[in-house]
């Protein structure tokens, strides 16, 4: 087993090597350098070679079964790729709710058909989703959700209106929540569609944000005509696949937004900053709020770590995402508070690069409302976790 | 003295409200940032505040202004609060006017004090050097050059640097900090404007070489850190008074949405966690409005314990209006993130003037100073 | 009008010197020192005196009309007494549940009878009182309580449990919330009801609390019989006159724990206990710690003298005694933890003198349930204050 | 090193839990307390504790222990925790061993250990001198004197100093500081035992020329400081999953009871205002557990950075055991003020345990100071 491993190891190395362009190896540094894909993507000439190349073998989503266009790995061929990009600094070829979100639900709850139609587009970038989840009425409560799809022959007749659908304005294709069953109870009437953009009907407008300009968009739908064959599992039991998919997108928002790779830390930033006055900060109060934000988030992270190495050795560890979600948000605020504390009137500044600071911290006040606010992932802890009773 | 205010005072307080919800209501302030003017105020509506006694409210009568005192100037500032109001009014009418008032001399004082009252001269404080503030960590020189002096050095954070006609200058002597008044437009002198994140303007101010006169020295020559101190103490009590403002705002526009907004079949203000948020918010709001009040009546008596009421005042005034604004956004949910809704502004005013003039932090280390830990 | 003040604090200040003994103007340094009053009481020849003196006069209570055996004094002659007591360092003469809680609501409530019956005896300490609300099924949520009171003849007969009751083993008398209406509406069932603890069928047995020895009870009732004519106000009508004294005690506590006259700060104690290094106290963190404390102890302390002062220039201060309950006790909590870090491990001392502070500490954890918790002074905050709506 | 147990580690935390669940629970705790005996543990179940091999859990098996380590230890501690378990466990199985295997000659380990695994002989650390933990401030002095050393100096918070046999004295030598091995009935020590808020004892040890010989000098001459920091780390990491321990019985009985308590027609858990804080302290606890667990192999491994690790957790699950107890407390309402009722016991164990050897303060300012900062 170990032979055939580093085997692999040798072959995959020797391939980045040779298929890695060496722009490619360079840190991301701006939000262009981000490579989403998608009918309109526009990449530049290195950026394509790569997503071509690493699309093409299917490493794009290493996992995933080679009939899907996946690379068919194992876990821990999947892990010796990772390692060996990560040594050669290789970007990721592809950033993609596609691979993030859909991807997973389609391959649980898809049909045969669906899966070959959509999950090899997916892997290669050329189609580019995106989530049509909150409504204007329907934020936490997410399941009363308005949008309706009524079924006229063999097409239903989407009319609604979404909002925080990540660029939904540069998207190709997006997963959408319906109600298909008005007189069923809430959580019942909810069904599940996959649906060109392009369609007609279908219009959008960007949000704009405290931070400046932002991802988010308002999605209209204006008698959008979507295929029956569209749906995604059951009529009516779109509710299912929505859960599924929140709790993929906790786990995912709490541990990114809190370990966002090798960045320094509070009190190294401040040190940095602010000075030593001896052996310590020369700010004593503020100091005394980094080492407990440091305690916390150190254990945090250490939590993160024990929560994956439990489910490695196959111990149970609970509905966990709720907790990672809540207190990895609020970590990350806190941080963003510290920062701005450190910085001192340097960090209020606003425009170009030199608002950098102000605009992450505004951004980071988002954190704990997207993807379930706190207190819906409180309420989830208390219930599910903790068992408590309902009111 | 009772810690109510007088009848005198809460006509000021009726007043200032009217006004400013009026003439300068958050919807104004939206549309001066959308506009992007170069001047970031309204000129005209600072006219109007001249015309008010607003910005002769700390210039005594004999001077032409209204002579109102501290508790009455905090009362407008809290209402600019509430209400984001965007003018030179913390520069010039707080700040340089207690300046001229407490150091001028007769001269300076019969020269600007009603021009401030009229409006028609802007001030602005050139003092902070570093990004924290430290209001005695003066690099800035002034040589003996002349019949007067020559400064040089570099001033950040200076509010208002933009289109103020007059610098207030620390610098440093041979016998300690001096303050200096400096003609904006003095050779030597470079201002470039900063947009901060809460739309107010503050400026980096380079003096090269700069030639003032020994009549320009502003409370004496090497007096300047004292009244360094009393003029940003004023500064200081009327930042919590416009802290206040944004925390009531912040506040009682929550408090609105919560009996609104409906999630779950219900209002969300019905939940018994945000209830006790809620609830809790609102003791805090009480507690930074006593302090806030002692500290402007400490200014107004003179007091010799008023530098801790202002540190007392201005800790928790910014960090109530921070968790406030905080509170404000995470109960309004997505719509809080958005530029439509009005609570980000207030609490992109909290960070800011919380920041300004020492942040709670700062605040707390210098009262347990005063009091001896 | 200031000339006949002048005359009376003259008159008054005479007076005191010549009836105040020497003894009672020293501070009270232990609990014997305190007098309760009442049958049993076991007074020092000095506290009977002025108690006596005090008594006779009705200034144990200066307010109350001297018909019902006050000192009939306006409220500035009452200030005058207050302000010519402290100046001569005189300790309250009487320590009192029937002149703090029931003569306030016996004045409003009480029929002329009773009010000739009971408030002269309050007034010179010659019956002592203990408040029968809590039951043990019965805490936060007191209109749940059970205790029984059946009509029969010309009286009720009471059953029942009554937990919490302040000295009850040392109390004469009871003011008692009994069910008189089973099938009512739950608020609407109860009445306020009078009676002597020597009853028969009155039973009491104290309750021992984490920090050792305490003054509550619990008392039992087995038909033990009450003349009608000892209900005070109307039948079924108990919980308005419950409602009133909860908020009279609820800023007494409020302000008392807060406030215990002229203590130390934590600040001080702490510059003693830890001392300066430099100008700063040798322990950074928890300097920062009791600084924050501090604020918001000053703070409070600012917020309360502003309510006296608004509630004198006739300002409406809305219902604030729920904000002072929640607000103080947490206050207090906090500075009784901070205390006990300042001690390090001599206040985790427990026996004998050394052990006041960690008994102190321990004794504060009930500030923010007793009288009301936390949690409800939050949902009255809520709900009255700010008017939020109901769940 | 992945943050699980082993399979041999679970099976010791099952056998320690089912242990002191059985043998020691906390009704085993008040039963003591209320008999007010002059040992204040109960010397059978120690020697229970011995056959178990809990005394010798990090005695190597070649001295007769069983040579576990710091997480097994901790397990075990962790159930004292839960059970507020009194036994020498801390004093003697923690520290003394740890003291010895790291720092005592091999004379020492031969005559010693054995000793300790097999529950015979009782230690105490007698290292602090003041009220709050100053490890490094020892002025009791050790000068030399015929072929040892004469201590003298007053010691204070010596845990189980009333009945230990032997007590390691932390004393300053010319070259720093060193520590002995002291008979507690050499003449010249004078012991006065101290009943603490959480029933545990410590001492007030006064020596007076105590004489000891040089083979007494445990870790070497001056070099007393660094072992008595890998002592405590050893006791801290400990005492932090005592403090877990606590931290999740405080928990698991709270949350038992607001599924049980009816308030208003309802169980008083459906609150959401208790169900946020109880989700809340969840995730404190999880985080306490993540820091103990990684301090524990940290110091298994001999990492060179054990000693953030160790104050990372002593912090951390300091803080978190008196949120969890406090919470606790409030949650029972009236009852949980009641000696009845076992949560105040949490309160004050979590309380005492917490300022042992460091405070959440002393750890935070020094593992900034590990960091740099």
């Amino acid at each position: 087993m170990s032979d055939t491993l580093d085997a692999f190891r040798i072959e995959t190395r020797a391939w980045l090597e040779a298929n890695c362009p060496a722009e490619m190896r360079t840190p991301v540094a701006r939000d262009s350098d981000v490579c989403w894909g998608g009918r309109n993507a526009k990449l530049s000439g290195p950026q394509r070679a790569w997503l071509d190349a690493m699309g093409a073998k299917g490493w794009t989503v290493p996992e995933w079964p080679a009939a899907y266009g996946g690379g068919g790995l194992s876990k821990d061929e999947a892990k010796v790729l990772a390692s060996e990009m990560r040594r050669l600094g290789a970007r990721s070829p592809l950033s993609s709710f596609g691979i993030w979100m859909l991807g997973p639900a389609l391959l649980k709850y898809g049909s045969e058909a669906q899966k070959l139609e959509h999950l090899p587009k997916i892997a290669r970038g050329e189609i580019r989703w995106c989530q049509g989840y909150s409504e204007p009425g329907a934020g936490s409560d997410l399941a009363s959700l308005r949008t309706s799809a009524v079924l006229d022959g063999d097409e239903y007749v989407v009319n609604g209106q979404k909002v925080w659908t990540s660029y939904a304005d540069k998207a190709d294709w997006i997963f959408c929540l319906v109600r298909t069953h008005p007189d069923a109870p809430k959580h019942l009437g909810i069904s599940f569609l996959l649906f060109d953009m392009a369609s007609p009907g279908v219009t959008t407008s960007p949000i704009r944000l405290i931070s400046g300009a932002s991802p988010f968009c308002q999605t209209f739908f204006d008698d959008v005509r979507v295929p029956a064959a569209n749906l995604m599992g059951e009529a009516g039991k779109g509710w299912d696949i929505a859960k599924y998919l929140l709790t993929h997108e906790r786990e995912m928002i709490g541990a990114m937004d809190f370990s966002a790779g090798g960045r320094d830390s509070v009190s190294q930033i401040a040190a940095r900053t602010i000075g030593l006055d001896g052996e310590v900060l020369g700010d004593p109060i503020l100091r005394t709020d980094i080492v407990r934000h440091e305690i916390d988030a150190w254990a945090f992270g250490l939590t993160m770590e024990r929560v994956k190495d439990q489910a490695k050795a196959g111990q149970g560890v609970g509905a966990l995402s709720s907790m990672l979600k809540y207190y990895g948000t609020e970590l990350n605020k806190q941080r963003q508070e510290l920062l701005m504390s450190v910085g001192g009137s340097d960090s209020l500044q606003w425009e170009g690069d030199d608002g950098d600071q102000s605009r992450s911290w505004l951004r980071s006040r988002a954190n704990s409302i997207e993807g379930g606010t706190s207190e819906i992932n409180l309420n989830i802890i208390a219930k599910r976790v903790l068992q408590l009773p309902g009111a | 003295m009772a810690l109510v205010l007088t009848e005198e005072q809460a006509m000021i307080r009726d007043a200032a409200d009217g006004f400013f919800r009026d003439a300068a209501p958050p919807a104004a302030f939206r549309k001066l940032r959308d506009a992007k003017d170069a001047t970031g105020f309204d000129r005209d509506l600072w006219r109007q505040m001249a015309e008010q006694g607003f910005a002769g409210v700390l210039v005594p009568e004999a001077h032409g202004g209204a002579g109102l005192g501290f508790v009455a100037a905090g009362l407008i500032q809290e209402a600019v609060g509430r209400n984001l109001t965007l003018s030179p009014l913390l520069s010039t009418a707080i700040l340089a006017a207690s300046a001229l008032v407490a150091g001028g001399t007769e001269e300076q004082r019969a020269q600007y004090l009603p021009q401030i009252a009229s409006g028609e001269r802007l001030f602005a404080l050139a003092a902070d050097e570093q990004a924290r503030h430290a209001p005695h960590a003066i690099a800035t020189t002034a040589e003996a050059s002349g019949n007067g002096f020559k400064l040089n050095g570099c001033k950040t954070f200076v509010l208002d640097g933009h289109v103020a006609d007059t610098l207030i200058v620390a610098a440093r002597t041979d016998d300690g900090i001096t303050l200096f008044l400096v003609d904006a437009k003095a050779p030597g002198v470079a201002t470039e404007r900063t947009i901060m994140v809460d739309q107010r303007n503050a400026a980096e101010v380079t003096l090269t070489d700069v030639q003032v006169d020994g009549a320009d020295v502003l409370g004496g020559v090497g007096g300047g850190a004292a009244l360094l101190d009393r003029i940003l103490d004023a500064g200081r009590a009327c930042l919590a008074a416009e802290l206040l403002g944004v925390s009531q705002q912040s506040f009682d526009t929550t408090i609105d949405y919560l009996k609104q907004r409906e999630q779950f079949g219900q209002k969300i203000g019905s939940f018994q966690a945000l209830q006790h948020r809620a609830a809790h918010l609102f003791c805090e709001v009480e507690l930074a409005r006593s302090a806030t009040l002692r500290a402007l009546q400490a200014l107004d008596a003179g007091e010799d314990r008023a530098p801790m009421f202002v540190s007392l005042a201005k800790a928790k005034a910014g960090d109530v209006a921070k968790l406030a604004s905080n509170e404000g956004v995470q109960m309004h949910g997505g719509i809080g993130m958005t530029d439509d809704y009005d609570i980000g502004f207030y609490m992109k005013r909290a960070r800011a003037a919380g920041e300004t003039f020492g942040d709670a932090g700062f605040h707390g280390d210098r009262l347990a100073r005063l009091m001896g830990y």
